[in-house]
């Protein structure tokens, strides 16, 4: 294994943890953005640099962007202390600290005894991908747009109530 | 080349045409009257059309929907269901301000509709989610703004995770089976045998969310609560049954994995036992109905858990009836609330209904029996069919919880019924002046389901489950 | 040129998957529950472009655009309802007070 | 014409119809005679003639038993609409009517908040209570026992007294939850047979020749027991009869205690001894047990009741254990017993209710405490009481001893312990019936009760055909014992019956 | 002919009592009581005309009518049906025409009484329930009058209901003759399950023939013969009757002396050939008969109460009846049981005019001296008790007394085979009997006739009530004379008519028996009269009364017993189990008082109750610990989730 996909992981678990555990909202913003970058490295080293490239563009690009403008709207960029003093506390992340810790224990046990050599197939190409979106899940594209359409109502719905409740 | 892939059934295809002239008429005009008829002319189209479809099935059988008696049944349970809940909306005030919440509830019964159909696990998932985003805005449209979004807040969360686990547990199994059609996978060569059942599980424990199995039920009572009525039976109706739909077809079409028995069994007795103990305690109509449609949905499972020649009547006769008898204590509901007065969500608010509304009461208690299963209502025979089939597969252990279960069951309804003909200390109210004839009609033809099909569901039986559940044999030792 | 055999990828999307489901168990702040969801999501189309790679098929990186269109939509509106209940009185974004629906 | 179907369908259709009309009027006082009530009578003049016509028609032998229709329901599952009468079913049957005649006369008339709802209602548990005594198709049987529970929880819970709504949920729990144990056996025998046969049905008489094992009848038997136990109420499940009788209007503690408790009786006779008599015999000591424990318990605990209809329903309990081991005798005798011991329990039971309803009527309470030496002011209603508790204790000459003393004759067969424990039950129960004689009727007249008008006589003579009845039973009950003998079930080759029946 | 006449015996007084009852409140007192007689009268007409018929006869000739059957059953039958022969013939006339004197009697008696309608209803079925009784040749066809009279005393002792005492001795002997009654339908139990059949002629020839174990005889005698003791107020059932008394007069004189309690010992009349096969019970029988007597005329000789007098006369008597049918002599018991229906009824009736006239004084000591004021009453009384005494030769009491001790005095229980008990014992007790019965009726006539006038008689006896009076006089005083002791002429002309095969004669019986049967009352008279009768009385009251006679006198001895063991444990025990548990903690009379307390309310509201209250507690308990989990906080939700993802995946891992 190469030494830059070890890395390229090690930044995305590390990563991770330290969106989980930061105080700050606008701090764990940017380590979710280090992490999704580094997940596009690792999406690259899978051949899957079409998925890659959507990574980087759409989740750290856009859906980044809706996180921090929330954040910079709510003025949540100053952690509640009071609050937040409570996360230290050992009860009130050990529980699902552990319980967390066990599912994945229990997923890695299900995944332990790995076996047989990666096949080292040609990288899929955006074309194939392309070709796939396009052709046989063509239906599915549609329905996603329906999925997205659902969301902007949603959103749309629940915006606009906000304005005609007050 | 592309339309020779494409195999699509009729009322996904109409429908969500059928959304974007509604979007299209939107854009034109804003009429909330308008676009609710339109959206019910389109279902009433749809289930017209259930049956047909466009295009053809492709050559390798890899299609991502499937159709047959089971799907188009299902389909226009759903169908229908949504109809009601339009019908049940229609004069709402709440709702009656936002053009959208028809749009919702058609992006909903597409999202459902698309699971029902689905032969993949790709349009399974992206069906959930259409229904998942649109519930999240349909249960802001109530009256109390906070408690809408926060169970808004809660079910995006919870159905947040659980898509997760599931599309963990989907991918998982690709990377099993290197196909996403829907099946629970086998271990092919060169991966660990523990991974298949680890994918399922994580499939079914995305299931039994959304089918709010316990341990995995706890966001249906609140987020019924925080719903409008109508949205509520949205929640407990069209929802569990497309998610019920592809589970049959998930685990019909082949042998059932031997550990799934017991997780089966546990969340069943879980489920059937959390549901009606939780609902024992209620004072709010509508959480209790989310707890009864928990322990329904055990019920259900135990049908589900046994093929057979009586499998299928038994799931479908209980679909309906849980479909029929939940739509018809929701419309009750609905028609029993006041603008200015109780909006008969807490129990106590139905106190001496029988004086002041014998109707309103009478169709009540009546939906409310068919739910615990007492003749005339549906609800017996189903509750029949489901015991019926347990006997058969002698799975004893379920059947003493049915039992336990049905019997606390009875308690919490007829507790309701009970309720109803206390004898008010204040004197009745006016009637309802706001009387919805629509609504009445609605309640009308719902106790006439209910009755008809409690009196006669001879015509609910058909093998209606994917083929291969049913055994080869045909109806012959059967007398009359 | 893949350098992540397929087991590989399952482990490291096992253990971002855990550390998003801790993220969504431990914190409090429905923002960061957020976030650990956009986590496990990612994990999951982890997943599923390492089977893609594994059995050379688009499906994989299929099904990525589409966990990432839902994590947009879920984010999207998710966020949209924060924005909503900070503005009706609930400014601190603590999942677990002030719950007005409960048994 | 088949007279089954009409015999079934008419009540609730009058009850419908009944209901409507008490629309039409809603200003109803107790004197004017409303149109509902007409109704009601109507329909039960026209029921009373087409079981005339079943009666003494002439059956065409279509099915094993006399009176016979069948029509298909659920061809997939082999369930029809099968209705079938034998001399049991129709003697029950008129005794219904008998009830629902008693009550239409003396009781229902002072029912005036939704007068037309309470008569539907009480049509309607008519036809879950017929239907059950025609049903032999065990899906349609399960089905009529689970219709006749719900009017009648809305009887008590609507119509009852002060703690009616306990009382109704407490009625229907037990009664639903042991129904589901019977669907469970029901499902089960069904499932036997179709596993040994292909043949997947609910007839009666085709479950009837299935071959079980001892084990698994055993335990089919006692699902279909328990139910039956219930609703008997044999004694360590009888906790829901007090409060419900107690708490029943009048009308419906009449229709209680005289025909739904006979629907556990009926049943016993019918499926548990006719469809598993191997396993009925072997279970009859304990059965036997139970109903002489029944009998003594019921006597017990009515003696320590103040409350009139209090004391009556655990008399009822008693009167019932005679049931109990009359049927689980084993013979034809103790059966027979126990058949005359229903009917006759059914009629004395039903006028003890009718007369601590009108005493309530009146007086407005059931406390003994507070009532006594009624027959200075009420000879009538007095002497109906009097004769009424002379027949609960089993009084020869009036029908409870016809068929106390064949059970007891028949358990003496058997053993002669549990006949002699039983006849100590007799005793207790001149105690307790005398005991409320002395206390309600033949006593010192309690001061500051304000004096109240007697029955009249047009309801004495409703009481009075009762009373006839009472003493037939008593002194010529041959006819009855050959009317209402339950049909063997018949072979497989057997065409027509072979008992006596007019 | 007679096919039709033997139903209307028991048609016309039922009939009578229905229009009675019926017609409750619109007819006068004379109209009712004119029914009444007539129903009886009818009644008695026909069956004196019946008794003509039968009699002119053969002598086994008997009339019977099946007149519908009543049950056929496989393994059992039984009809209603009735037979006329002599011995129910005997006690038919004395039924019907002793029925008629009292019902006369009682029409004047009770004229003035408002429930008089209620009084004849009662009276006049207890007369149509009795012939059932004594014509039912069928058991069980029996059982029902037997359990008709029963009723009718239970009606007409409680006649009076203002008074508590009286319903509650009422009940008292309801429940007595009840418990009787249990034992008695046991006994046709074993006997209808041996044979198939109640039918007097079927169950008796079954066991003459030996069909019958002899352990199953014994036990159905033993049984019939407790029923037949509680009815007729034995030992140790003696103590509901003097209670009984609380009845109206011809109550008592009807029921409680003539005819109902005599019941028993005609069952066994009719049984004796059951009874004969039946070694031990016949001697426990007489053995009880003999101590009865005995007892009950210690009782009688210190009561102060008139009536209560007569009732433990009356038990006293019957223990003649039952000693006579223990020795097996059942025609002597008829033919006592006869005599005693004439003069007891008599004793009743006049007493019960003296109490009315003496304006319903009871104490014979606070009575006396009424002798002048009503001699006719006295005259009849002195009649009456000359016949109790059995004064010879005059009386009718004197034959009957003496067919009973001579009868005793033969019998030889052979109880085993080398072991028997002669009855000369049992004759000496029935002799002691005798005087006593002499001495303590006489102490009576002497207190309250004779001596000072202690109250003032008011009114006159009325003509409907004295006729009655007069008839019975003369059949107290001659109605013996049909059966005489051997010693005297042989005149058999009872024991004949009932039994024409064997005539009782015991040709070799010592003429000392007869003549201590004859002594021994005039000896009671003259000790009576030396006591009480003298102007100045040697005494008023027994002597040494304080010590022993006074808990005999209250006449509760048997009574106390029976309240200890078996009425105050009773009421105790229906006392706490319907006590509320909280009351009772309340009047916190101990711990152990508490606990039981505690175990008899769960009797009470029965286990299963408290259990289903504990299983809703449960349930309920179950119920609000899942409502904690229900805290609305998504990250519990959450955590529900990932514990069901991290169980499931356990399941695979750990299998």
């Amino acid at each position: 294994m190469h030494a830059l996909a070890l890395l390229a992981a090690c930044v995305t678990v590390v990563g991770a943890i330290m969106v989980i555990t930061r105080r700050v909202a606008v701090h764990a913003v940017l380590y979710l953005v280090v992490t999704l970058l580094a997940l596009a490295t690792v999406l690259v080293m899978l051949g899957a640099s079409f998925a890659a490239m959507l990574e980087v563009i759409i989740y750290a690009g856009a859906i980044m962007v809706l996180f921090v403008f929330v954040i910079m709207m709510l003025n949540l960029g100053q952690p509640d202390s009071a609050r937040e003093k409570e996360w230290l506390h050992p009860r009130a992340w050990l529980g699902p600290g552990v319980l967390a810790t066990i599912a994945c224990a229990e997923l890695l046990y299900c995944l332990n005894p790995l076996s047989g050599p990666a096949p080292a197939p040609a990288p899929i190409t955006a074309h194939d991908v392309g070709l796939g979106l396009f052709g046989r899940y063509v239906l599915m594209v549609e329905l996603v747009s329906y999925l997205l359409l659902a969301g902007l109502i949603s959103a749309f719905h629940i915006g606009r109530n906000r304005v005609g409740g007050r | 080349m592309i339309v020779h892939d494409v195999f699509l059934p009729a009322p996904l295809l109409v429908v969500s045409s059928g959304i974007m002239v509604m979007l299209g008429a939107t854009a034109w005009r804003r009429s909330v009257g308008r676009s609710f008829l339109c959206a019910m002319g389109i279902l009433l189209l749809a289930i017209m059309v259930v049956g047909h479809h466009a295009g053809t099935v492709p050559d390798h059988g890899d299609s991502l929907f499937v159709q047959d008696r089971w799907t188009a049944y299902t389909a226009i349970l759903t169908m229908f269901s949504t109809i009601c809940i339009m019908l049940m909306s229609w004069r709402d005030d709440g709702i009656m301000r936002a053009d959208e919440y028809a749009l919702l509830l058609m992006l909903g019964t597409l999202g459902a509709l698309a699971m029902v159909f689905s032969a993949n696990y790709m349009p399974f998932f992206v069906g959930l989610e259409i229904l998942g985003v649109s519930i999240m805005g349909l249960v802001t449209f109530g009256h109390r703004a906070v408690p809408g979004h926060e169970a808004a807040m809660k079910y995006l969360i919870l159905s947040g995770v659980s898509s997760a686990i599931l599309l963990f547990g989907i991918g998982l199994a690709y990377g099993v089976t290197g196909s996403l059609r829907f099946m629970p996978p086998i271990a092919a060569g060169g991966v660990s045998a523990a991974l298949p059942p680890a994918a399922t599980i994580m499939i079914l424990v995305g299931m039994f969310f959304k089918l709010s199995a316990v341990p995995f039920h706890m966001w249906l009572p609140d987020v019924m609560e925080g719903a409008p009525v109508p949205v509520a039976a949205f929640v407990a109706v069209v929802s569990k049954i497309a998610i019920f739909s592809p589970l049959v077809r998930y685990f019909g079409t082949e042998n059932q994995p031997p550990f799934l028995n017991d997780i089966l069994c546990g969340v069943i007795i879980l489920t059937i036992m959390g549901g009606n103990l939780m609902a024992l305690r209620q004072a709010d109509f509508i959480r209790l109905m989310a707890y009864s449609s928990i322990a329904h949905m055990g019920y259900l499972l135990i049908a589900f858990m046994c093929p057979g020649r009586l499998q299928s009547g038994a799931i479908t006769v209980y679909l309906a009836a849980y479909t029929a008898s939940t739509l018809g204590v929701f419309a009750v509901m609905d028609a029993f609330a006041t603008p200015g007065g109780p909006d008969g969500r807490v129990i106590a608010q139905w106190k001496g209904v029988f004086s002041s509304h014998p109707f309103v009461g009478a169709v009540m208690s009546f939906m409310l029996l068919s739910l615990a299963g007492i003749p005339p209502g549906i609800g017996f025979f189903a509750k029949f069919g489901i015991a019926a089939v347990g006997v058969a597969h002698q799975r004893d252990l379920l059947l003493c919880f049915l039992i336990i279960g049905s019997i606390i069951g009875l308690y919490y309804y007829l507790n309701i019924v009970r309720t109803m003909m206390v004898t008010p200390s204040l004197p009745s109210r006016p009637l309802n002046r706001h009387v919805r004839p629509e609504l009445m009609a609605l309640v009308i033809v719902l106790g006439m389901i209910v009755v008809i099909g409690g009196l006669f569901p001879a015509r609910a039986i058909h093998p209606l489950l994917p083929a291969a559940t049913v055994p080869s044999e045909t109806r012959d030792g059967i007398t009359h | 040129m893949p350098a992540f055999s397929f087991n590989d990828t399952l482990l490291l999307a096992t253990v971002l998957f855990s550390v998003g489901l801790a993220g969504v168990l431990v914190r409090r702040d429905l923002v960061f529950m957020l976030m650990s969801l956009d986590i496990m999501l990612n994990a999951a189309a982890l997943v599923f472009v390492g089977a893609g790679a594994r059995w050379h098929d688009a499906t994989g990186q299929v099904m990525f655009v589409l966990i990432l269109a839902l994590a947009a939509v879920e984010t999207a509106v998710g966020l949209a309802i924060i924005v909503c209940l900070h503005a009706r009185g609930r400014p601190t974004l603590d999942a677990d007070t002030g719950n007005l629906l409960r048994g | 014409m088949n007279p089954l179907p009409a015999l079934v369908l008419l009540p609730i259709m009058g009850g419908g119809v009944a209901w409507v009309a008490g629309h039409v009027r809603p200003r109803v006082t107790t004197t004017s005679r409303d149109a509902s009530w007409w109704v009601v009578l109507v329909t039960l003049i026209v029921e009373t003639f087409v079981l005339v016509m079943a009666t003494f028609g002439h059956p065409v032998h279509t099915g094993p038993w006399p009176g016979h229709f069948s029509m298909p329901w659920i061809p997939a599952m082999g369930i029809a609409v099968r209705l079938d009468m034998d001399g049991l079913s129709l003697s029950l049957i008129w005794l219904s009517l008998i009830m629902c005649f008693l009550c239409v006369f003396l009781a229902t008339r002072q029912v005036t908040v939704h007068a037309g709802a309470f008569r539907f209602l009480f049509l309607a548990t008519l036809t879950g209570i017929i239907g059950t005594f025609l049903a032999t198709d065990l899906f349609l049987f399960f089905f009529f026992w689970e219709l006749m529970l719900v009017p009648m929880f809305g009887l008590i819970a609507a119509w009852g007294h002060e703690d009616r709504q306990r009382a109704a949920m407490k009625f229907f729990m037990f009664t639903q939850g042991s129904g589901l144990i019977m669907l469970l056996s029901i499902l089960g025998l069904v499932i036997t047979h179709y596993r040994q046969t292909g043949v997947l049905t609910f007839d009666y008489f085709t479950l009837a020749h299935t071959p079980l094992s001892p084990a698994v009848s055993m335990l089919l038997m006692l699902g279909f027991f328990i139910a039956f136990a219930v609703k008997l109420p044999v004694v360590p499940v009888h906790v829901w009869l007090p409060d419900a009788h107690t708490q029943a209007p009048t009308a419906a503690s009449v229709l209680l205690a005289g025909i739904l408790l006979k629907t556990g009786g009926y049943g016993m006779i019918r499926f548990n001894i006719m469809l598993f008599p191997d396993a009925a015999s072997r279970f009859a000591p304990i059965a036997m047990g139970l109903g002489v424990a029944g009998i003594v318990y019921g006597a017990w605990l009515a003696y320590a009741q103040d409350d009139v209809k209090r004391l009556i329903a655990y008399s009822s309990i008693s009167h019932m254990g005679f049931v109990l081991l009359g049927i689980f005798t084993g013979s034809r005798m103790g059966m027979q017993g126990a058949i005359i011991q229903m009917l006759a329990h059914g009629l004395s039971t039903a006028g003890l209710f009718v007369v601590a309803g009108a005493i309530q009527d009146r007086l407005h309470t059931r406390d003994m405490r507070c009532i006594g030496g009624l027959w200075a002011a009420m000879p009538r209603l007095s002497g109906a009481g009097l004769f009424f508790a002379m027949a609960a204790l089993g009084m020869p000459g009036l029908g409870n001893f016809t068929g106390e003393f064949l059970v007891l004759l028949a358990t003496w067969h058997v053993s002669p312990l549990p006949a002699i424990l039983a006849a100590v039950g007799l005793v207790l129960a001149a105690i307790y019936a005398l005991r409320m004689v002395n206390r309600i009727f033949l006593a010192a007249p309690r001061t500051g009760l304000q004096p109240v008008p007697d029955v009249a006589s047009r309801q004495m003579a409703v009481f009075a055909c009762v009373m006839v009845f009472l003493v037939l039973l008593g002194v010529y009950p041959q006819p009855f014992v050959t009317f209402s003998a339950p049909l063997p079930l018949p072979v497989a080759a057997m065409t027509g019956p072979e008992g006596a029946t007019p | 002919m007679g096919e039709i006449l033997l139903p209307l015996i028991i048609l016309c007084p039922l009939v009578a009592s229905l229009v009675v009852s019926v017609s409750a409140g619109r007819m006068g007192a004379c109209a009712i009581g004119t029914v009444a007689c007539a129903g009886v009268g009818l009644s008695a007409v026909i069956s004196v005309i019946l008794s003509v018929m039968l009699l002119s006869g053969p002598a086994t000739d008997a009339l019977r009518v099946v007149l519908w059957p009543w049950m056929r059953i496989e393994g059992f039958s039984a009809d209603i049906a009735f037979t006329l022969d002599r011995v129910s013939m005997v006690m038919i006339l004395v039924v019907t025409i002793v029925g008629l004197l009292i019902h006369v009697y009682a029409a004047g008696y009770m004229r003035d009484d408002p429930g008089i309608a209620r009084f004849f209803g009662c009276m006049t079925l207890f007369v149509a329930a009795m012939v059932v009784l004594v014509l039912a040749s069928d058991l069980l066809c029996m059982f029902i009058g037997w359990e008709g009279v029963g009723l009718c005393s239970y009606l007409l002792i409680g006649f009076w209901y203002d008074d508590p005492a009286n319903t509650a001795a009422a009940r008292k002997a309801f429940y007595m003759t009840r418990m009787g009654d249990v034992a008695l339908l046991c006994g046709l139990l074993l006997l209808a399950t041996a044979t198939g059949s109640l039918r007097m002629g079927t169950v008796l020839a079954a066991v003459t023939d030996g069909q019958l174990p002899p352990f199953s005889v014994n036990a159905a005698a033993a049984l019939i013969l407790v029923g037949a003791l509680a009815k007729s107020a034995q030992i140790p059932f003696q103590t509901w009757l003097p209670d009984a008394m609380a009845g109206p007069t011809p109550t008592s004189a009807l029921i409680h002396a003539a005819t109902m309690v005599t019941a028993g010992v005609y069952l066994i009349a009719r049984l004796h050939d059951l009874f004969a096969m039946a070694a031990p019970v016949m001697a426990f029988m007489a053995v009880l008969g003999a101590l009865t007597l005995l007892m009950g005329a210690c009782k009688a000789l210190v009561q102060s109460d008139l009536k209560r007098i007569l009732a433990w006369s009356t038990i006293s008597q019957l223990g003649y009846m039952f000693l006579a049918l223990g020795c097996g002599v059942w025609q002597a018991a008829l033919f006592h049981l006869m005599t005693h229906a004439f003069f007891k009824a008599l004793l009743f009736l006049t007493a019960g005019a003296v109490i009315m006239r003496a304006g319903h004084e009871q104490d014979i000591f606070r009575l006396g001296g009424l002798r002048h004021a009503m001699p006719g009453l006295t005259m009849a009384f002195v009649a009456g008790a000359s016949a109790l005494a059995g004064l010879p030769l005059v009386t009718a009491g004197f034959y009957s007394k003496e067919m009973i001790l001579s009868g005793v005095w033969h019998v030889h229980f052979g109880l085993t085979r080398e072991w028997g008990l002669s009855g000369h014992p049992l004759w000496g007790i029935a002799l002691l009997g005798a005087f006593l019965t002499a001495l303590y009726i006489f102490r009576c006539v002497f207190i309250v006739f004779c001596g000072k006038a202690g109250t003032r008689a008011v009114g006159r006896t009325s003509r409907l009530m004295s006729i009655p009076l007069g008839c019975l006089c003369v059949l107290s005083l001659s109605g013996g004379v049909i059966e005489m002791p051997d010693t005297l002429p042989r005149l058999h002309l009872f024991s004949a008519l009932l039994d024409p095969g064997v005539p009782l004669s015991h040709a070799d019986e010592p003429i000392w028996l007869v003549l201590a049967g004859a002594i021994v009352p005039l000896a009671g008279l003259g000790v009576a009269w030396v006591l009480w009768g003298r102007r100045v009385s040697v005494m008023r009251e027994i002597p040494g009364q304080a010590a022993i006679i006074r808990p005999a006198r209250d006449g509760r001895g048997m009574d106390v017993v029976y309240d200890r063991v078996f009425v105050q444990p009773l009421c105790l025990l229906v006392w706490l189990t319907r006590l509320d548990i909280a009351d009772h903690a309340i009047t916190g009379t101990g711990r152990l008082t508490r606990a039981a307390s505690a175990g008899m309310f769960r009797a009470r509201a029965g286990v299963v109750d408290m259990l289903a209250i504990r299983a809703t507690g449960m349930a309920r308990w179950a119920d609000h610990l899942p409502g904690q989990f229900q805290n609305g906080r998504v990250r519990w939700y959450a955590a529900w989730i990932a514990t069901g993802l991290c169980a499931g995946l356990a399941m695979v891992v750990l299998s």
